[in-house]
C-alpha cells in the first residue's frame, strides 16, 4: 500500500457572519493516492467546495474560518504552511480548475499570458517562455496552439473551460481539484469536456479530485467516490461498491431521486422528502437524521462513527455499526 | 462567487421581515448613516423653527456691530451690515433644504417620467427621449445652469427652476435603467402570463422593485442640488441680496476675508454639514439595500 | 383519433440582431394531446425556452400558426387574452427571478386571482390560495413568507401553485427543475405527475435534461438550432434515436449505470448561433455522418414512419 | 480601431448640433435685445432698427439659428457686444488658463483618487479604509468655492500674517505656484469622487471569479491586485471620472472667479453680468465641445484597457 498523496483529517470549517455560524465543513475525513481520481458528491450546500478551497486554504477569510483538523499534502500539514510556502504549492503541486469557466478567466489578459504566468511564477522562466509551454498546453486540451493570443471572450463556453485545464496542467502538478467542471456547460459540450479530462488522467498521471452533484460525471472521471451531507462525509467507496450497494439512508435517496435514463420503465422516483438543515441551525446527532426514514433515538444523539463495510468502503450510519 | 456562506437558507424558524424592515434593519446597523439621518432631521426641525430659534431676524441690522468676531451675542459673528452670522445660517437653512428638495423634486418626477417611458415602451420612444437628454448632458450641469439663469434671471425661483431642470437626464437615466433591469425579471413575465394589464404591472411590479436605486440616487442628488444652488448664489446668479441663502452669505463674506473670516466660514461649514449628512444617509441605503454586502 | 389542445404549424421567431436576424425558432411543427406530456429537449440557445413564450403569445410570432382548441391565438383580441390566461400557464425556470420579491407567498399565488376578478371576498381568496398551497405542497405556515426567505424547491412550489391558481388546461414548464438539486428535482417531478393526475393537465415540458424529459413525458420534440431534429414517442427518442443529432445527445449523458459499455459519440465544435443560418442542413458543421447533399439543401421534419418524424436527409 | 475612433466622431455630431440648438434657443429667447447693448442705451432707435437689420435679428428664429450654424463651420460665433471683437478670439484668448487649470485638477484628482482607492478597498474595514472613506465623503461635501476661499484664507492670510510672506498667492495667473491653490481646490471634490469609485470597484473585482483563479495559482497578493484586479477595476472609474469632468469644468468657473484666473469660466460670469449674449452663447458652445472631447477620449481610453469593447466595433 503506498502512502497517501493527500490525507484530511477531522476538517472543520466555519463561516462566521452577524446573523450566525454556518457550519460548512464538520469534521471530514479523506485520503487520496497518488494517481487516484476522487469524486466529490452532494447537493448544494453540502460543503463540497468549501473541502476544496480549505486544501488550497482559500477559504475566503471573513467570514470563512478553518476551525480545527489537518491537510497533508505529500506528508506535510498545509494549514502549518506559511501564506509564503502556500503560494509556491497552489498552482504548481495543486491547482484548482473553477465552476464557471465564463467568469474564471481575466477579461482582459490574452489566454496565453494567463497560462504563461503560472508557467513562470512556478518554473521561474520568461513569460515569453511560458507563451511556449501555454501553445502545447492548448494543443493538449484539442485547441490550436495559435491561438495563445485570443482573449477569453473569443472563446466559447468549453473552450474556456479547456483553457482552465491546461492552465491547471500547465506545471504538472500532483492533485487536480476541478469544481463541477462542466455543470455550466451543455450535455454535448459536458462530454467533450469529460472526455478531455478522461485522456488527460491516462497521459499524466496526476491525482483528481472532482467536485460535481452529478453521480454519473463523477462515475465517468473517478475510481472513488464519497457522499457529503450537511458538512460531513457519509459515505465513501470505489466507485463499484458505491455505486452497486450504497448503504446510508441519504445515498439511497440521492441515487432514489436521479431519473434513469436506461430505466426502461418509468418508475416514480424515490427522494428523501425534506430539505437539507440550513448550517447555522444543524440538528444534533447525526445531521440526516430528521429526513432520515431510519433514524433511530441513537440517531439524534450522537454522531455516528463512519464504519468499513467492504474493502474502503465506509458509511458513517448506526445502522451498520 | 457562490461561496456556500451566500447560499446557506434562511430558515423559517428566524423571524420573517419584509425587505423594506431588513433595509431598516440594516440601515439601522450603520452608524454613518444613522449619524446623517439624525442631522437631516435636525436641519430640518431647524429650518422649521427658525424663527424661534434664530436670536434674531435675518435682515435685523445693527450698525453698532458690524463685522465682530464671533462672541457671546452674536455666536458666529457679524456681518458688514451688523446683522448676525448665525441667524442669518439658521434662517438660510430654509432657502438651502428647500432648494435641495424642490429642485431634486422636479428632477425626480419629470425625469422619472421620462425615464420610466422610455424604458417601458423602448425603441422609437426611448431614443428619441434618451438623445435629447444626451444633449442637455453634453453640457456641463453647471455651465447649463447658468445659461438657464441668464433666460430667466437671476431669482431664486428662478434658480430653483435651472437647477431642477439640469437634473431632469440624470434621473431619466437612473430610472430608465433601473426599470429596464427590473424589466428583465421573469416576475414581470409570469405577471403577463396571468393576464396582467400593462398598468397592473407598472404600478404592482416595475415601480416598487425599481425604487430602491432612485431612492439612493435621490438622496445623494440632494445634496449636489444644494452645492450647485450655493454656487450659482455665489457668483450672484441665484437668490439675491438680502436673502440669507448660504450661497450668497459665502459671496458676501468674500469681500470681507481678510477682515472677518468668520462671514465666510461659517456659511461653508453649514452647507458641508448638510450636503454630508446626505450623502452619508445615501450611502448608507446604498449599502443596506445591497444584497451582496449582506454577510 | 387523439384530442389535439395544440396545433403549432410552421412557427418562425426572427431576432433583429448586430449580426444579423437570429433565426431562434425556424418552422417548427407539432402538436400537443389533451392530458400528455411534450417533452421540448435542447441544448442553451436552441429555441425551446421562445417556442415556449410563443405558445403563450409572451412574444409573437414571426410567422406560422398556434391553434389552441383550434382557434389561432394570435387573432385573440384583449377579452380573449384574458381569458386564455385562465386556461394556459406557465411555470418558469429560475425560482429567483419569477417571483416579485416584494410580494408574499399569498400575494403571488392570489396575483392571478385578483388580476383576473375571479372572487369578490378576499376570504374565498384567500382559502382558495390555502388550497394551492397545499396541492403545491407548501406548509400553510409559510403563506405570509417573503420569497428571498425560501430555498429554491419551495420557491419553485409556490410558482406552481401560481400557474394552477386559475385551474388551467395547459402548462408550459420552462426548464422548472434545471435550477435544482437532484433530491429536490425530484420531489419536483413527482408533483408534477401528481397534479397532472389531479387536474387532468397538459404539459409542454422544456428542459435540457433528456433524463428529466423522459422521465415526465409521453412524446419528445428534440431541438437544435430553431429546428425539430426529432420528434416521436419517449421510447423511440431514447432508445432508437435516429437523427445524428439526438443520438450524440443521448449518449452524451453520463451513466449512472456501472455496465454501460455505449460507445459514446463525441460531437466536435460548438452549437452555432443561428444568425442568418446558411440553406443546408443546421446540424451540418457538427455531423459525424454529414455527406454532400447535406450541404445542398435544407433538411425538413419528414414522418419516416406513423408518429414518428425525423428531420435528416439521410433517414428520409 | 481607426473605425471606432470615426464612428464615435460622427456619433459626436448630433449632439452637438442639438447642444447647439439648446443653447441658441435658450439665448434668443432671453429678455433683451442685442443692437441695443451693443449700441449703447442712448442710441437712437433708428440706429438700433438698422443695427438689428444687419445683425439678422428681425429674421425668423429657424433662419437666424440657420445662420448661426453656418457661422459655426467658419468658426464665427458673431461679436462680442461689449467689445465689439470677434467672439471666437475673446473665446480663445482665454482657453488656454481653463484647459491648463482643468488638466492639472484632473491629474491631481486621477493620481490622488486611485491610489487611495486602492489603498481603501485592500484594507476594508481597516482604520486606513474608514479614515479614507471619510476624508473622501467630506471632499465630495465641500463647495469648492468655500474651500478655495478656506485656503486663499490660511495660505495667502494667515500665512502671511505668521511668516510674513505668502506661501501660495491668492490671484494671477503663469507660474507653478499660482496654479497650486486653484488646481488643488478644483480638484478636490475629483479625487474624493474617484476615490470612492474606484474603491467599489476594487471591492467588485476582488469578488470576481478570476481573481479566485488567480489566487489558485499562487499569485502574491500585490500582483492580484495590481495586475489581475486594478485593470478592470479601472473600467468603471474611467467611465465616471469622465462622466463627472463635466462637474469638474462647471467648478471651474467658480475657481477662476476666487482666484482671478483669466480663464473662459470668469469671462462666462462677466458676459452673463453685462447680458453679452453671444460671448455667453460662444462660451457654453466650448464647454460642451471640450467635455464631449474628453468623453471621446475617455471611451478611447476605455477600449484600450477592455479587449471586449473593439469586438463590437470591428
Amino acid at each position: 500500500m503506498s502512502a497517501n498523496l493527500l490525507e484530511i483529517k477531522n476538517l472543520h470549517v466555519h463561516y462566521i457572519t452577524d446573523d450566525g455560524t454556518a457550519k460548512a465543513v464538520n469534521g471530514i475525513d479523506l485520503a487520496l493516492k497518488p494517481g487516484e481520481s476522487l469524486g466529490l458528491v452532494g447537493e448544494t450546500g453540502a460543503g463540497k467546495t468549501t473541502s476544496a478551497l480549505s486544501v488550497l486554504r482559500l477559504v475566503p477569510n471573513p467570514p470563512g474560518k478553518i476551525i480545527e483538523g489537518e491537510i497533508n499534502f505529500n506528508g506535510e500539514n498545509l494549514l502549518k504552511k506559511r501564506e509564503r510556502e502556500m503560494r509556491r504549492i497552489r498552482g504548481n503541486k495543486i491547482s484548482m480548475i473553477f465552476q464557471d469557466p465564463m467568469t474564471s478567466l481575466n477579461p482582459v489578459f490574452t489566454v496565453g499570458r494567463q497560462i504563461a504566468e503560472n508557467v513562470a511564477l512556478h518554473q521561474n522562466v520568461s513569460i515569453k517562455k511560458g507563451i511556449e509551454r501555454a501553445r502545447e498546453m492548448l494543443e493538449l486540451v484539442e485547441i490550436p496552439g495559435g491561438r495563445v493570443y485570443d482573449y477569453p471572450h473569443e472563446f466559447s463556453g468549453g473552450m474556456r473551460q479547456r483553457v482552465l485545464i491546461a492552465m491547471a496542467l500547465a506545471c504538472n502538478p500532483a492533485l487536480i481539484i476541478a469544481d463541477e467542471p462542466t455543470t455550466a456547460l451543455d450535455v454535448t459540450i459536458q462530454a467533450q469536456v469529460l472526455e478531455i479530462i478522461k485522456g488527460l488522467m491516462e497521459k499524466v498521471k496526476t491525482s483528481l479530485i472532482m467536485i460535481s452533484h452529478d453521480l454519473g460525471v463523477v462515475r465517468e472521471v473517478s475510481e472513488r467516490v464519497a457522499v457529503m451531507y450537511a458538512g460531513q462525509i457519509v459515505e465513501v467507496g470505489s466507485i463499484r461498491s458505491v455505486f452497486q450497494n450504497h448503504k446510508h439512508p441519504y445515498t439511497i435517496g440521492l441515487f432514489g431521486s436521479i431519473p434513469d435514463i436506461d430505466d426502461r420503465e418509468s418508475t416514480r422516483l424515490k427522494p428523501t422528502p425534506g430539505l437539507m438543515p440550513d448550517a447555522m441551525e444543524l440538528p444534533e446527532g447525526c445531521p440526516f437524521h430528521p429526513r432520515c426514514p431510519e433514524a433511530m433515538k441513537k440517531c439524534s444523539e450522537e454522531t455516528p462513527e463512519s464504519v468499513e463495510i467492504d474493502e474502503r468502503h465506509f458509511v458513517s450510519c448506526f445502522l451498520y455499526s | 462567487m457562490a461561496t456556500e456562506a451566500t447560499t446557506v437558507k434562511v430558515s423559517a424558524k428566524r423571524k420573517q421581515r419584509t425587505k423594506l424592515q431588513e433595509t431598516w434593519r440594516r440601515l439601522r446597523k450603520n452608524r454613518w448613516a444613522m449619524g446623517g439621518l439624525s442631522l437631516i432631521i435636525f436641519l430640518a426641525l431647524v429650518a422649521i423653527f427658525a424663527n424661534q430659534i434664530a436670536p434674531y431676524g435675518y435682515n435685523e441690522q445693527d450698525y453698532l456691530r458690524i463685522l465682530q468676531g464671533p462672541s457671546r451675542e452674536n455666536l458666529l459673528g457679524t456681518d458688514n451690515l451688523g446683522r448676525d452670522v448665525l441667524s442669518r445660517i439658521i434662517h438660510g437653512s430654509r432657502l438651502s433644504l428647500s432648494i435641495g428638495f424642490i429642485t431634486t423634486g422636479i428632477g425626480l418626477t419629470v425625469g422619472g417620467f421620462l425615464g420610466a417611458l422610455a424604458a417601458f415602451y423602448g425603441g422609437r420612444v426611448d431614443n428619441l427621449i434618451m438623445r435629447f437628454m444626451d444633449v442637455i448632458l453634453a453640457i456641463p450641469g453647471f455651465i447649463f445652469a447658468i445659461a438657464l439663469v441668464t433666460a430667466l434671471g437671476p431669482s431664486l425661483t428662478n434658480l430653483m427652476i435651472a437647477v431642477g431642470i439640469n437634473t431632469i437626464p440624470y434621473f431619466a437615466r437612473i430610472i430608465r435603467s433601473s426599470v429596464m433591469s427590473t424589466k428583465e425579471n421573469e416576475f414581470v413575465e409570469a405577471a403577463r402570463v396571468i393576464g396582467s394589464s400593462d398598468l397592473w404591472i407598472i404600478f404592482k411590479h416595475l415601480i416598487p422593485n425599481s425604487l430602491a436605486p432612485i431612492l439612493v440616487q435621490a438622496t445623494l442628488r440632494i445634496g449636489d442640488t444644494i452645492i450647485i444652488a450655493s454656487g450659482l448664489s455665489f457668483l450672484g446668479l441665484g437668490a439675491q441680496p438680502p436673502l440669507p441663502e448660504w450661497g450668497a452669505l459665502l459671496s458676501a463674506g468674500r469681500g470681507y476675508l481678510r477682515v472677518a473670516w468668520w462671514m465666510a466660514t461659517f456659511p461653508g461649514i453649514a452647507i458641508m454639514i448638510t450636503v454630508l449628512a446626505f450623502n452619508l444617509l445615501g450611502d448608507g441605503l446604498r449599502d443596506a439595500l445591497d444584497p451582496r454586502l449582506k454577510n | 383519433m387523439p384530442d389535439k389542445l395544440l396545433e403549432i404549424k410552421d412557427l418562425k421567431k426572427y431576432f433583429p440582431t448586430k449580426q444579423g436576424l437570429l433565426h431562434a425558432v425556424d418552422g417548427v411543427n407539432f402538436d400537443i394531446n389533451r392530458g400528455e406530456t411534450l417533452g421540448l429537449v435542447g441544448e442553451s440557445g436552441c429555441g425551446k425556452s421562445t417556442t415556449g413564450r410563443l405558445l403563450l403569445r409572451l412574444l409573437s410570432a414571426t410567422g406560422g400558426e398556434i391553434l389552441y382548441e383550434g382557434e389561432d391565438i394570435s387573432t385573440f383580441n384583449r377579452k380573449k387574452m384574458k381569458e386564455f390566461a385562465t386556461k394556459a400557464q406557465m411555470v418558469f425556470q429560475d425560482p429567483f427571478s419569477s417571483l416579485d420579491p416584494r410580494m408574499s407567498v399569498a400575494d403571488i399565488i392570489g396575483e392571478p386571482l385578483r388580476v383576473n376578478r375571479v372572487y369578490k371576498s378576499s376570504k374565498e381568496r384567500k382559502r382558495k390560495i390555502e388550497e394551492m398551497m397545499e396541492f403545491a405542497g407548501i406548509a400553510s405556515r409559510l403563506i405570509n413568507s417573503y420569497p428571498h426567505e425560501l430555498d429554491g424547491g419551495r420557491r419553485q412550489r409556490v410558482g406552481i401553485a401560481r400557474a394552477l391558481v386559475l385551474n388551467p388546461d395547459f402548462l408550459v414548464l420552462d426548464e422548472p427543475v434545471s435550477a435544482l438539486d437532484v433530491s429536490i428535482q425530484a420531489q419536483i417531478l413527482n408533483l408534477f405527475e401528481d397534479l397532472q393526475d389531479e387536474f387532468e393537465l397538459t404539459y409542454l415540458f422544456i428542459a435540457h435534461d433528456l433524463s428529466v424529459v423522459k422521465h415526465v413525458s409521453d412524446r419528445i420534440a428534440v431541438m437544435y438550432m430553431g429546428q425539430i431534429v426529432e420528434y416521436a414517442d419517449f421510447d423511440k427518442v431514447i432508445y432508437e434515436p435516429l437523427h445524428p443529432y439526438t443520438q450524440a445527445l443521448v449518449s452524451a449523458i453520463p451513466r449512472i449505470h456501472l455496465d454501460d459499455k455505449r460507445e459514446r459519440i463525441i460531437l466536435e465544435g460548438d452549437v452555432p448561433s443561428p444568425v442568418n443560418p446558411e440553406p443546408r442542413c443546421r446540424f451540418y458543421g457538427r455531423c459525424q455522418e454529414r455527406k454532400e447533399i447535406c450541404q445542398e439543401q435544407e433538411a425538413t421534419l419528414k414522418e419516416i414512419e406513423p408518429g414518428r418524424f425525423v428531420n435528416c436527409l439521410l433517414r428520409e | 480601431m481607426l473605425k471606432y475612433i470615426a464612428k464615435r466622431l460622427i456619433s459626436m455630431v448630433p449632439v452637438l448640433v442639438g447642444v447647439t440648438f439648446i443653447v441658441f434657443a435658450i439665448m434668443h429667447f432671453t429678455p433683451g435685445d442685442p443692437a441695443t447693448l451693443l449700441l449703447g442705451e442712448e442710441a437712437p432707435p433708428a440706429e438700433v432698427e438698422r443695427m438689428r437689420e444687419r445683425m439678422g435679428l428681425n429674421d425668423p428664429f429657424i433662419v437666424q439659428y440657420g445662420n448661426f450654424l453656418m457661422g459655426l463651420f467658419r468658426l464665427d460665433l458673431g461679436i462680442s457686444l461689449t467689445s465689439g471683437r470677434p467672439v471666437y478670439n475673446e473665446i480663445m484668448n482665454r482657453l488656454p488658463a481653463t484647459i491648463r487649470l482643468s488638466a492639472a485638477a484632473i491629474l491631481v484628482a486621477i493620481f490622488i483618487g486611485v491610489i487611495a482607492g486602492i489603498i481603501a478597498s485592500t484594507r476594508q474595514y481597516t482604520v486606513f479604509d474608514g479614515g479614507a472613506m471619510f476624508i473622501a465623503l467630506l471632499g465630495v461635501s465641500m463647495p469648492n468655492f468655500w474651500l478655495g476661499l478656506m485656503m486663499i484664507l490660511l495660505f495667502s492670510v494667515f500665512w502671511n500674517n505668521t511668516f510674513g510672506y505668502v506661501l501660495f498667492p491668492s490671484s494671477g495667473f503663469g507660474t507653478l505656484r499660482h496654479l497650486v491653490m486653484p488646481a488643488i481646490v478644483l480638484g478636490t471634490a475629483h479625487a474624493a469622487f474617484i476615490t470612492r469609485i474606484t474603491r467599489s470597484s476594487m471591492l467588485e473585482v476582488l469578488r470576481q471569479d478570476y481573481i479566485r483563479t488567480a489566487r489558485s495559482k499562487g499569485l502574491n497578493e500585490r500582483v492580484v491586485i495590481y495586475i489581475h484586479a486594478l485593470r478592470n477595476a479601472l473600467m468603471p472609474v474611467v467611465t465616471m471620472a469622465g462622466l463627472r469632468f463635466g462637474v469638474l469644468l462647471g467648478g471651474s468657473v467658480v475657481t477662476e472667479q476666487i482666484f482671478a484666473i483669466p480663464g473662459m469660466g470668469r469671462l462666462l460670469v462677466e458676459s452673463v453680468r453685462s447680458q453679452n449674449y453671444t460671448l455667453v452663447q460662444g462660451i457654453i458652445l466650448t464647454y460642451a465641445i471640450i467635455f464631449s472631447l474628453v468623453n471621446l477620449a475617455v471611451d478611447l481610453l476605455y477600449a484600450a484597457i477592455d479587449p471586449r469593447i473593439k469586438v463590437q466595433y470591428k
